[in-house]
């Protein structure tokens, strides 16, 4: 589909605010209490964050739930009955306000839940999803978008882009068809797009991901990885936080006869993760698990999803109680 | 709710309360049966983890008991036991936890009678105080009701 | 795959009065993993218990659980019933459905609900016991007695009399301990020593004890059965075979003014020396803090003397190590003394003196031949004072507890003086008088009433000395506490009996409980007595606290008991239900991190740490083991584990876990 | 460090010769002492018999003050309220909803961070050290160390000296050249509770303690309480009365007897002030 | 700054650790830790207000001991965290070298534990004002509504353990969260999963917990649940008087007793 622009005044974003909430459910960022910014389900739009960097959590709750139950089971006394999920239930949502980078990072969720069976429960959400990003006017030294190959302003995974113009209207890009039901649903929103350019923020390149996946083929030995995570604790706020982790664990929980199963998220960076049942560890320490973070993103999911699996959001770096700084890291793997 | 039937789960040891309620049986002494007992060797094995099962699991009131302090069959157990329950209890109150909903006694080998006044007092209790909803919802509560789908 | 098998017993009436056993065995018949579910009238009788050898067999079942009365009345039972009927007898469990539920419970549906949750309970957790096998324990058959005093001589004899070995070890140069400085005994006020020698003569000549005087515990390792001593035999300076006791060194020695021990004080001894006339052995040995020539390099007067050329000056003290199987721990106790009172001036007045000086005076063997002449100038007291509680049950002082044997004892005090002295004049000061004890309040009477003894209920609160008189303030509490003043020419003070010098020392290497008095803790106290937390470590006598002879007489037969029981059997066979630290392979070990939080929460000092070696000998892990021939099974540790590396076998975790969901949950 | 002096009543009426030396000796080593200001009475020994709260809440507004003015340590040279100074401090370290309560009352702040010394610790910790060097005239007589109740009881609380025999005294004596006799006296009651209402009752008792000190041969008798000595001192001519007798001891403050060992004038440590006439100098 | 710069450099090249534990800044301004093994790196080294994470955590990390003998600089709490780990015989006390920072950012001269016990006791250790500022608040509260306080807090929890991680007391090689026979801890990072985690780490850390809040400002999404342990370390001074810490053989409360352990609910 082509994509067309459209503008959309400070005034009309509330009345779109309100009238995409009468037919769906909205998922927007707020800033709390403590001035972290977490989406929540249908807040006033009074208490929507527009100027923030990034929000605490990436928005891949939405197709990626940190709890999702996978059936239902009943054990019996000679059988046991299993219950599916519904997934026509899943609601239709909005997600309203995302960024550039938590956007594109649909696409690298999809390439891996995706790859070679296609994930129901991921897709039945992706399919109820209409997505509104916001384009980047503000940025920080964490944002690294640009190294990835994404842009403050790109489009990538956004159903309507809008873009701040200088006296707080917005531009709005209608990209996909979803994007223009919304359009068509509200036309008298939408005016003629002015011929002025929106303030975008510039995130400077601090290096050249293919240069890093090249280096990572040769990486997997060097001593960088040891030097460079002795401060790593250990703990699974970068993949928790990231857009891009997908990783989860399975697990039953049974009361009396009844029970579910269920997956949630999982961490590469917990010394549980690769423990096999005989006691053997894989990946015995923490350096290896970091290697593992890093290669699996740069080096691995470039070569088997043809997809980078990182955005350059920076969120694991902003969380990181001990400051390890992957943009920094990278840089440094560039020039190993 | 008159016809509120509370559930009640005791944790005892064997040597005091559990054979305290043996006596309270060759007694003939009637109690509310809402209660139901499990069997530890001592209070000091009862971990803390067991009490919170038993409100994740649905009971609305524990009963927790043993020796008299000086009277452990393995003279120390029950000692160990309090200062559990001391600290226990205080983080319990301050995560708004209702500590109403346990009756922590030393109930003795020879104290049949005493057995079921403790169990009928806190049925009593915990029958006014209603199901313990606020845990149930805990419990069942999902991630966000938003996109829970089952 | 589970097969359990569920057998719902009525108890006559009992329990179907109450609880429809019927449906109990119908609802739990319908539970996955129960391969048969039945009820009958009696469980306990044969037939009941035919029913379930029957039904292992027949049903193949890998479980079973019998609902019927408490586990405390029958679990022995049942358990007997499954292992002949070829199940392993910890694969059975009971369901408490008579006094916990019929008996407490109206006839309603609750209460078979009830019946219900309990019996699913059990079913839950027996599907998750596992078969365990009794703990076997080697025993080694030689008992150590510590102190040879009256109760470790009794222990000693009744144990070699059982025919076991026996290794007692003294720490003074004889065995004897107090009794052999006493006068005479109540309450009979025979001669302490005429009934106390031939034991100790006794305690020499058996063939099966072997005795080391002068010698004390270095340290002590193992367990039950199981223990590995290391006893220091001090260097007596002597060969003792060579020395015929003949005592010409003795005599001839030149440093003379030694405070002698056994006297309390009271008389000289030289640096070599027999403690007291009847000694067992009956051997000199040099005190090296008094010899002259330890001290000064010269003099070896006794080596020159000795007709058999017995001295030896440069002898080594001996390390022993010793296998035994169980300690009899019979240490005994000390007096305080004089020092110890300010208000009564601090030992200052030589004239106030403790029960045991009094003894030696009382003695004939003593320092005056049983004369009773006062220290400071040895005239004979005219007005003599015996102040009894002098320290005991005064939490001021803090021993707030009776010393239990002093109420007695200045009762025979004062007697012996009155008999002694016709005309003196005794009072004894005192709060209550306890006599309890055969013929003991009798003994208390005759002093009243027959020797005229004057008590005076009240308490002293100080004693100076004035023109050579002690002045003795207290007050009559029966006389309206009317101040008292008594111009005494002695005063003897019923001192508190106190935890013997070294207990605590002693009590922290055989890892022993002691009290806050440093007294040994016994295991229980109305029901263990005699043993220790520890086991294979029995008590006897006043080192639990104080105690007269009778008493620690009775409590070292009961000790030997303990000891020859276990001695009764070539291995000791306990209940497996004991914890157990996990271990996995290299290179975890264990999911223990050797935190060490369990060690102090165990009563039975069962858990130490386990290092882990590499083949170079470098410790790579450390991990917590817990000692099952030590480990009673309370399973305190298993809840302060917080890597729940430690599980309680027969009330795992996984099985308490199961009960809590079962109870409250539906299936 | 800064050390300040709480006098009470008793030093600044009957026991003015106690404060005088208290002063005098405090300027002669060169020791500075902050008096407190608005001290209240200290309540002995009326208030904790009456009204326990009222009992701790004066000596903690005493206690609160010093604090507020920045003191660390507090001489309290009267036993009486030295101890009840301590007993305060002891219950509301005890008792922490207590202490609050208490400073309720005072509308204060009590922490409890100021230590409390009777004088002897005083002498003790300041003088002993430096007194030979300064001692011009040893005190060469034989001295009865009299020490009452107050300054050693109740022992748990107070932690000072043994209860039954203290020392400290007679140690600090030694120092400046007396010879203490054995004294078994030195805490037997001197009926100051009676004082002013039984005065029969303190002449028995303060006359057994008169009469063994010279029956020992002392040539004074040593306090440190401001009761002990009115008890000795100026109710004699009673003592003498009851007993028949004409016991003519002195009865000296243990600061006095520094003052004279360091060539302090009789009138300089209020000597002048005693009711029994002091024949040593 | 000089001082620690001088005397790690001088630790490492007299060869006395391998390793000095402290302090560098980032390329974003924070301050992280750093592992210095080259003297010539040691004035890398900084001391200053942004300097706030409990490096003890590092004391029981394979790979930072692979590197040998370490120095660590050391403020109070991390001071108090060894005092716990060489109780709890995790740490060998004359394994470390403690360069101690006193509350001016001063060194301090650190001989030995001896040393480092005499200044922790001198030391205020209470839990920081603000956050008895923010207890005290809670604690004023009523149970229903710290019951709701908290619940909101639970439902931001991601159970990424960073909380646990982060705290150099919980060195567990395996996690009770971790055991799933059974499983005691809901693996779900719903309410109640959330709930339980936190209440477990709170209890295992009764006794435990040195106050030095590195659990909450490790928290990604901003659960302040160092104040549960930081109550508890209240209530185990109010109860049993000890400040975890102070000493190098300190017995849990958990695992000792006093038979007149006071309490006011067992009837």
């Amino acid at each position: 589909m082509e994509t067309t622009r459209k503008l959309i005044r400070k005034q009309s974003l509330e009345k779109l605010y309100a009238h995409l909430s009468g037919s769906r459910k909205i998922y927007a960022p707020v800033t709390a209490a403590n001035k972290q910014v977490d989406y929540k389900y249908n807040p006033p739009y009074a208490e929507v964050a527009s100027d923030h960097i990034r929000s605490t959590l990436s928005v891949k709750n939405i197709v990626f739930p940190k709890v999702e139950n996978l059936f239902l089971f009943t054990n019996n006394r000679t059988e046991s009955t299993i219950t599916d999920i519904e997934l026509f239930k899943i609601p239709e949502v909005v997600l309203w306000g995302a960024h550039p980078c938590d956007t594109a990072a649909f696409d690298v969720l999809r390439s891996i839940f995706c790859w070679d069976t296609k994930d129901e429960f991921f897709s039945q959400r992706v399919e109820k999803l209409t997505v509104i990003g916001f384009a980047c006017h503000k940025s920080d030294d964490y944002c690294f978008c640009t190294s990835t190959g994404l842009s403050p302003d790109s489009s990538k995974g956004s159903d309507i882009l809008l873009s701040r113009l200088q006296n707080g209207d917005y531009v709005a890009d209608i990209i996909t068809e979803k994007g223009n039901a919304i359009l068509d649903s509200c036309p008298g929103l939408f005016e003629a797009a002015p011929d002025e350019k929106p303030v975008i923020t510039e995130v400077k390149v601090k290096f050249s991901h293919e240069q890093v996946t090249a280096k990572l083929a040769n990486a997997f030995e060097h001593p960088f990885w040891i030097e460079n995570s002795l401060r790593c604790i250990g703990c699974g706020a970068c993949a928790y936080v990231c857009p891009t982790c997908a990783c989860f664990d399975i697990q039953d929980e049974t009361k009396g006869k009844n029970g579910k199963r269920y997956r949630s998220w999982d961490s590469c960076g917990f010394g549980l993760f690769t423990l096999h049942t005989s006691g053997h560890n894989p990946r015995q320490v923490q350096s290896q698990r970091w290697r593992q973070r890093i290669m699996h993103k740069f080096s691995y999911m470039p070569d088997r999803n043809e997809s980078l699996g990182c955005v350059g959001c920076g969120r694991c770096s902003s969380g990181c109680p001990v400051d390890m700084n992957i943009s920094e890291q990278l840089e440094a793997l560039q020039n190993i | 709710m008159s016809d509120f039937e509370p559930k009640v789960v005791a944790f005892v040891c064997n040597w005091c309360t559990y054979a305290g309620a043996d006596l309270t049986g060759t007694s003939r002494i009637k109690y509310a049966s809402n209660v139901k007992i499990i069997r530890f060797p001592c209070t000091g094995r009862i971990d803390f983890m067991l009490l919170l099962k038993a409100f994740a699991n649905g009971a609305d009131g524990i009963i927790v008991s043993g020796c008299h302090p000086n009277d452990c069959h393995y003279t120390s157990g029950n000692f160990h036991a309090k200062r559990r329950w001391i600290m226990f209890k205080e983080l319990m109150d301050f995560m708004g936890i209702d500590m109403n909903r346990i009756t922590f006694s030393w109930v003795s080998a020879a104290e049949g009678a005493r057995w079921a006044d403790v169990v009928n007092s806190t049925v009593t209790r915990i029958r006014e105080l209603g199901p313990y909803v606020s845990y149930k919802e805990l419990v069942n509560k999902s991630v966000e009701e938003e996109v829970k789908n089952d | 795959m589970a097969r359990i098998g569920v057998f719902v017993c009525h108890c006559g009436e009992n329990i179907s009065a109450t609880v429809d056993c019927g449906k109990v065995a119908e609802t739990i018949g319908k539970l996955k993993h129960v391969a048969l579910s039945t009820e009958y009238k009696y469980m306990c009788s044969d037939p009941g218990q035919t029913l379930i050898k029957e039904a292992i067999k027949e049903h193949n079942l890998t479980g079973v659980v019998v609902s019927a009365c408490s586990p405390r009345m029958h679990e022995p039972t049942f358990r007997k019933a499954c292992a002949e009927g070829g199940l392993n007898p910890f694969l059975c469990e009971m369901a408490n459905l008579r006094e916990h539920c019929s008996w407490v419970h109206e006839k309603n549906e609750l209460t078979t609900e009830k019946a219900i949750d309990i019996v699913r309970t059990q079913v839950e957790k027996v599907k998750l016991n596992s078969a365990l096998q009794p703990i076997k324990v080697p025993v080694t058959k030689t008992a150590m007695v510590i102190g040879g005093g009256i109760a470790g001589i009794q222990s000693a004899l009744d144990i070699a009399n059982c025919g076991h070995k026996v290794i007692m070890i003294e720490r003074s140069p004889s065995i004897g301990g107090h009794m052999s400085q006493l006068s005479e005994t109540f309450p009979t006020l025979d001669c302490s020593q005429c009934i106390l020698t031939p034991r100790m003569v006794e305690v020499a000549q058996h063939p099966n004890i072997t005795l080391y005087t002068y010698a004390e515990v270095e340290s002590v390792e193992g367990f039950i059965g199981n223990f590995k001593v290391k006893v220091r035999k001090k260097a007596k300076s002597l060969d003792e075979k060579a020395c015929t006791g003949c005592g010409l060194c003795t005599t001839k020695c030149p440093q003379k003014k030694i405070p002698n021990e056994f006297e309390q004080g009271m008389g000289m001894r030289p640096a070599i020396y027999v403690p007291f006339p009847q000694a067992v052995p009956n051997r000199p040995v040099i005190d090296k803090e008094h010899c002259t020539y330890y001290l000064k390099g010269k003099c070896k007067i006794c080596e020159i003397v000795c007709p058999t050329k017995a001295i030896r000056f440069d002898q080594p003290d001996e390390i022993l190590e010793l296998e035994i199987g169980a300690i009899v721990v019979a240490t005994g106790f000390d007096i305080k003394h004089a020092d110890f009172f300010p208000e009564y001036g601090y030992g200052r007045y030589k004239d106030i003196i403790d029960g045991l000086q009094f003894e030696r005076l009382a003695s004939a063997s003593g320092p005056t031949s049983g004369a009773i002449l006062r220290p400071s100038d040895g005239k004979v007291p005219k007005n003599i004072v015996f102040i009894a509680c002098a320290g005991s049950r005064d939490p001021a002082k803090g021993i707030a507890y009776c010393s239990k044997i002093c109420c007695m004892y200045t009762a025979k005090h004062a007697m012996l003086y009155k008999h002694k002295v016709h005309e003196g004049k005794a009072h004894v000061f005192y709060m209550d008088i306890r006599s309890g004890g055969k013929n003991y309040d009798e003994f208390v009477r005759r002093a009243i009433e027959e020797d005229h003894v004057n008590y005076i209920r009240g308490r002293v609160s100080t004693i100076f000395e004035r023109d050579g008189k002690l002045f003795v303030k207290g007050v009559d509490t029966l006389l309206g506490a009317m101040p008292v003043e008594i111009e005494a020419d002695m005063v003897v003070l019923a001192t508190a009996g106190v935890a013997n010098s070294g207990a605590e020392d002693l009590a922290q290497k055989l890892h022993v409980s002691y009290d806050s008095h440093k007294f040994f803790a016994e295991a229980h106290p109305k029901l263990k007595p005699v043993e220790t937390n520890t086991a294979g470590i029995f008590l006897a006598g006043a080192c639990q606290n104080p105690k007269d002879i009778p008493d620690s007489v009775s409590q070292a037969s009961g000790a030997a008991v303990k000891v020859a029981a276990l001695f009764s059997q070539s291995e000791l066979t306990r209940e497996p239900l004991v914890a157990v630290v996990n271990r996995t392979s290299p290179p975890l070990y264990s999911t223990c991190v050797a935190c060490g939080m369990c060690k102090p929460v165990c009563p039975y000092q069962a858990i130490e740490l386990e290092e882990f070696k590499a083949r170079d000998g470098r410790v790579v892990k450390k991990a917590a083991r817990i000692n099952e021939g030590l480990c009673q099974g309370c399973g305190t540790c298993v809840a302060v584990c917080r890597s729940k590396s430690i599980d309680l076998l027969g009330y795992s975790n996984n099985q308490v876990y199961a009960e809590v969901v079962a109870l409250l949950n539906d299936y | 460090m800064k050390t300040g002096i709480y006098p009470g009543c008793s030093l600044t009426g009957s026991a003015r010769d106690y404060n005088e030396s208290v002063f005098a000796l405090a300027e002669a080593f060169g020791l500075e002492l902050n008096q407190i200001p608005d001290w209240n009475c200290c309540g002995a020994t009326a208030a904790h018999n009456l009204n326990k709260e009222l009992s701790l809440a004066l000596p903690a507004r005493i206690l609160a003050i010093a604090e507020k003015n920045g003191i660390d340590e507090i001489i309290v040279p009267c036993a009486a309220c030295y101890s009840r100074l301590v007993v305060t401090q002891h219950e509301l370290k005890k008792n922490p909803e207590l202490k609050n309560r208490i400073n309720e009352v005072i509308e204060m702040d009590y922490r409890g961070t100021s230590k409390i010394l009777n004088v002897i610790e005083w002498i003790d910790k300041y003088i002993i050290p430096v007194v030979a060097e300064k001692t011009v005239k040893p005190f060469n007589y034989k001295v009865a160390c009299y020490y009452g109740c107050l300054l050693v009881r109740p022992n748990k609380v107070l932690n000072y000296d043994r209860a039954e025999d203290p020392q400290t005294m007679d140690v600090v004596m030694t120092k400046i050249g007396a010879v203490p006799v054995d004294y078994p006296y030195k805490t037997e009651c001197c009926g100051a509770g009676f004082s002013v209402s039984r005065t029969d009752i303190v002449s028995k008792l303060s006359g057994k303690i008169i009469e063994d000190a010279e029956y020992r041969g002392a040539d004074a008798i040593i306090v440190a309480c401001p009761m002990c000595h009115s008890n000795l001192d100026m109710r004699r001519p009673d003592i003498n009365k009851y007993w028949a007798t004409e016991y003519k001891i002195p009865v000296i403050f243990v600061t006095q007897a520094i003052g004279l060992a360091i060539g302090l004038s009789p009138e300089k440590v209020g000597l002048k002030r005693h009711f029994v006439d002091v024949k040593i100098s | 700054m000089t001082n620690l710069i001088n005397r790690a450099k001088e630790l490492l090249e007299n060869g006395t650790v391998k390793v000095v534990i402290g302090y560098e800044a980032g390329p974003t301004g924070l301050a992280r830790p750093a592992f210095i093994t080259d003297p010539a790196k040691a004035g890398k080294l900084i001391y200053d207000d942004r300097c706030v994470q409990n490096l003890a955590v590092y004391l029981t990390k394979a790979e930072v001991k692979n590197l040998g003998k370490m120095a660590i600089v050391s403020t109070l709490p991390v001071m108090r965290s060894i005092m716990m780990l060489i109780s709890e015989h995790q740490v060998m006390g004359d394994n470390i070298v403690v360069l101690g920072i006193s509350t001016e950012k001063e060194l301090l001269d650190i001989a030995d534990i001896g040393v480092m016990k005499g200044y922790i006791e001198k030391c205020d250790l209470r839990n920081p004002e603000k956050d008895r500022e923010t207890l005290a608040m809670l604690n004023a509260l009523t149970p229903a509504e710290r019951f709701a306080w908290w619940q909101k807090e639970m439902e931001k929890c991601i159970k990424c353990y960073a909380c646990r991680q982060a705290c150099p007391m919980c060195y567990c090689i395996r996690c009770t969260v971790e055991v799933n026979q059974p499983q005691w801890i809901p693996v779900q990072a719903n309410p109640h999963g959330s709930t339980e985690w936190h209440i477990l780490r709170a209890m295992h850390l009764a006794g435990r917990c040195i106050s030095c809040g590195e659990c909450g400002r490790a928290c990604p999404v901003g659960i302040p649940c160092h104040l549960l342990t930081m109550q508890l370390a209240d209530q185990v001074n109010n109860y049993f008087h000890v400040h975890a810490g102070t000493s190098d053989n300190m017995t849990s409360v958990l695992s000792t007793y006093e038979p007149n352990d006071k309490e006011s609910f067992i009837i």
